[in-house]
């Protein structure tokens, strides 16, 4: 099995759970955004599929970078830079290592140098923290993602445009971390880290 | 679900912007295949101000291109921050060789892609530098937090910015004065409806039928407090109290205003509060040396509108708020 | 009931009054206890025109008061003609001893009243002419009838005749131009929702959650036919082609055109269908030449707009739409 | 008696009637028109009293002026021109002559000199024209007045705003016509023409 090919079912796994779930995701980003994280997430994927179906990839960093710059310049919004960064920040350390522990805490990294935000300020970084920390440890199940995101439900946000609502964004689910938490379902699905 | 004149949701920025420069293409033209408006107007090395953020809000932003305000605007989709290759090209198109100036409304999606598009003409060599406004009280401030939203002040930024570069001042004038101006300005709303995005099938939030909100952003955003509907000096009493209060003391009562309609408010109803603002500003012994009244930030068509007072510390805020531009909308 | 921002409904004209002469004392002043809202300008030794008629449809009239524009408006109760006595005024403080030339809409009340101030007015020796505005085609027009409506055209005329005035053109130079200018001009309007006066409680006409209403006029009155709500591609075609049909045949392609916001629309929309307005004359190999799109004739917070089409017959039309003016809304 | 006092009366009772039938006339209005008559004849008459509360008239002149100097002011519209050009016309009679039949066809002129409708365009003067012709042979009753009344009904209008319905005006009843209509039943009321 080619070594870039788990992560294209990955990525059109991923892609096809988005526009699955676009108007949840947006009803989600309603109660305590501007409920377009669906329509924006949707517009980045089907982008992203137009860009490498059918494309051949011999390298994960060519393949990361392609991803990155279209969610880039397609998402637009606060999802976009954060989503586009993740993937970039994966192909710059895919040109040293395939190890997915590796190349998801670049992602990690990517996210969080470009929104600064702390765990526990209700945005993916709540999903994207402990899911890496469990990669590293080879010990990342689908409970963990659950409980990573419903742990954002509780969370007030200090982030984002649901920092606006201080405590009435208490008692909702984090739009963004529920993307992210199909994100790592479908990385387990595809079996990215099986070896 | 709500009537709105269209096509198709997907192409709705796409024909608007086609059709603003149809219809005037003495003033803009689009750089195509883009999301961003120029203007036609001769360059003259002077600094170019350029604005932009998702679309929605119109006349904001691409009705203030023009001679002596914006060098461009770039119109993300709807309430949604353009992404950071188109605002590396209006940067690109807009330099005139005295670099960049970009206004950023606080949100995190906006300042996130203005950030990444400055890094990349940064690397190009293009000079840039940028604000991030953030007039909306609405929203409690923090250190720790995202802070404050940028709403309708941001329109007084660029007449004020605008002028400035038409003046010829450098870059790092411009920044400065910014700088001065941001702190001195602070606007709140409130919506008598919410708000349906194109294409989506219901409101932001909905509010009975003898109801407000005050405090909403202008994507929707639900607001700090709902209550009956109110007499217009009531509401304007409340609007009034809240900026006050976060004005510090200071011996200089001279205010610049703007009451800005979000969209489906009529201009009869935006003069009637106008009208209460003058004079409880006077009650007040505050003095109102200007006032630009209409819907300039909108949000597509919500009914409410948005008070903005700006202190005039500086007396070249009211005399670039004065001057006269060449664009559709101020 | 519709919520609305006043504090009493029947003042609700008199606050918008007070409201907009304190927010542009530069531009404009009222003439004390009346609806009558003068330019601040110096009087020049030429013909004024005025304009007037019901409250309701702002900016119309007095956001087009200014230099190059009108001289004054008058501004009746909601929706109702002003009163004779205050059109006499009106006539009285903006004559400039070179008389002075009534913009009047097709609508008996207001034909009636004016008429008497115009009777008056020459009772004391002031010389007034007037031309009457019925651009609307909507309704079915003969010599029988009270014939078409006089809607959004109005602007042109006050900008034409404004501009003609300001050129010193004599009132009978303006009264000709006039004539020739009025059948020019045709409007048709669509509507997505009914309207509501001030204090009232129910709207002038119910439309269902995906219909909408041909040919409305300006203050509620039903229009001719009711639709499911099409595209907006389909909306232009419906428009255009009923007001090309209007048009004699002419080798003369060249028009400017009006897209205007009945109140409640936003920009967005209206510049969508503007888009398929450029694209639809372009098909049908009929030029542009000057376009003026956003609430400009409104109808309180009506959900809906208008398009007009005035065949620039005279290259005198263009050069006067063209010309910068110093009002509040043109 | 006083010669003004019986139409005094009358103005009084008209002014009470309208006042309350504000809501109905505007509903008529509605229908056909832009739903603003009774809002139009309230503040006329309201106008109209308060001028004319406690003032002394010796001449019916004097009083119909006021009466028609305070309507054209006040009413605006279609009907303040109206209702004023005929007050003002029968001062202008009132000089010559205190007959109700001459009062009141001076009154009628008044009407169509300004408004120009003929009989049938659906209008005012549907109700003045027939009621001031059974005046003048001294046969005017209630049902004259309701005939002309709902006459209007089955009109087109080819006058007044009514006019831009074309044939969907037919059906509704004319407001101005109902408010003439209540006019010259609380002149029949205030026994303005008996003798
Ligand atoms: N500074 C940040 N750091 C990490 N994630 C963030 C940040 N700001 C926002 N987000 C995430 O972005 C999501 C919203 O994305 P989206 O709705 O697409 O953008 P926008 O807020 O611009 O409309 C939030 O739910 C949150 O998870
Ligand atoms: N030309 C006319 N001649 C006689 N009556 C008229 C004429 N035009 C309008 N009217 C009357 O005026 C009434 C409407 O008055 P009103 O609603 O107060 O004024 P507007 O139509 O200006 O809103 C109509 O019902 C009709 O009876
Ligand atoms: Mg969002
Ligand atoms: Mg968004
Ligand atoms: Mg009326
Ligand atoms: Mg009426």
């Amino acid at each position: 099995m080619d070594k870039t090919e788990k992560w294209i079912n990955w990525i059109t796994h991923f892609t096809e759970v988005i526009i699955e779930h676009k108007d949840d995701l947006n009803g989600l980003d309603s109660a305590i955004g501007d409920g377009d994280h669906g329509s924006n997430m949707d517009r980045g994927v089907k982008a992203v599929k137009e860009k490498i179906d059918g494309a051949d990839y011999d390298e994960l960093t060519d393949l990361f970078k392609d991803i990155g710059m279209r969610l880039v310049s397609k998402v637009g919004g606060a999802s976009g830079p954060l989503y586009g960064s993740a993937f970039i920040s994966m192909a710059k350390a895919a040109k040293e290592s395939q190890e997915p522990a590796v190349l998801l805490e670049a992602g990690l990294e990517g996210v969080v140098k470009r929104g600064k935000a702390d765990p526990g300020e209700k945005t993916m970084v709540d999903v994207w923290h402990p899911v890496v920390n469990s990669v590293k440890e080879g010990s990342l199940t689908q409970s963990v993602i659950d409980d990573a995101l419903e742990s954002t439900k509780e969370m007030k946000a200090t982030k984002g445009r649901a920092s606006y609502l201080g405590e009435r964004s208490i008692g909702h689910i984090d739009p963004g971390a529920q993307s992210s938490a199909y994100l790592f379902t479908t990385l387990l699905e595809a079996g990215v880290l099986d070896d | 679900m709500i009537k709105k004149i269209l096509n198709n949701p997907d192409y709705i920025v796409d024909e608007m912007i086609d059709g603003m420069v149809l219809s005037h293409p003495e003033l803009i033209k689009r750089v195509p295949e883009t999301g961003i408006i120029q203007r036609t107007h001769d360059k003259k090395g002077k600094v170019a101000i350029v604005s932009g953020g998702g679309s929605g809000h119109e006349p904001a932003h691409a009705g203030f291109v023009g001679a002596g305000m914006l060098s461009a605007a770039v119109c993300g989709a709807v309430f949604t921050s353009p992404t950071p290759d188109q605002i590396l090209e209006a940067i690109k198109v807009a330099d005139e060789g005295k670099g960049v100036f970009l206004v950023i409304k606080n949100y995190s999606g906006d300042i996130m892609n203005f950030e990444m598009a400055q890094e990349l003409a940064e690397m190009e060599g293009i000079k840039v530098d940028s604000i991030v406004v953030d007039d909306d009280i609405a929203v409690e401030d923090s250190l720790y937090t995202q802070g404050k939203r940028g709403v309708a002040g941001t329109i007084f930024v660029h007449k004020i910015l605008g002028y400035a570069a038409e003046k010829g001042q450098s870059i790092e004038e411009i920044k400065e004065l910014a700088e001065n101006l941001i702190p001195n300005m602070k606007t709140v709303g409130l919506a008598l409806t919410g708000v349906t995005t194109p294409g989506s099938s219901t409101p932001s939030f909905a509010l009975a039928d003898d109801e407000i909100e005050y405090g909403v952003g202008i994507h929707g955003e639900p607001g700090y407090r709902r209550e009956k509907l109110q007499t217009s000096k009531d509401l304007v009493d409340e609007l009034l109290t809240k900026l006050l209060e976060e004005f510090e003391a200071n011996s200089n009562n001279r205010f610049a205003i703007i009451v800005n309609g979000l969209g489906g408010t009529p201009l009869m109803e935006q003069y009637v509060f106008a009208n209460d603002v003058h004079k409880q500003m006077k009650d007040n012994k505050l003095e109102i040396e200007f006032s630009k009244v209409g819907n300039l930030m909108t949000s597509l068509e919500m009914q409410g509108l948005s008070l903005t007072l700006l202190r005039l510390e500086d007396d070249f805020f009211l005399e670039a708020l004065k001057a006269t531009v060449d664009t559709i909308n101020w």
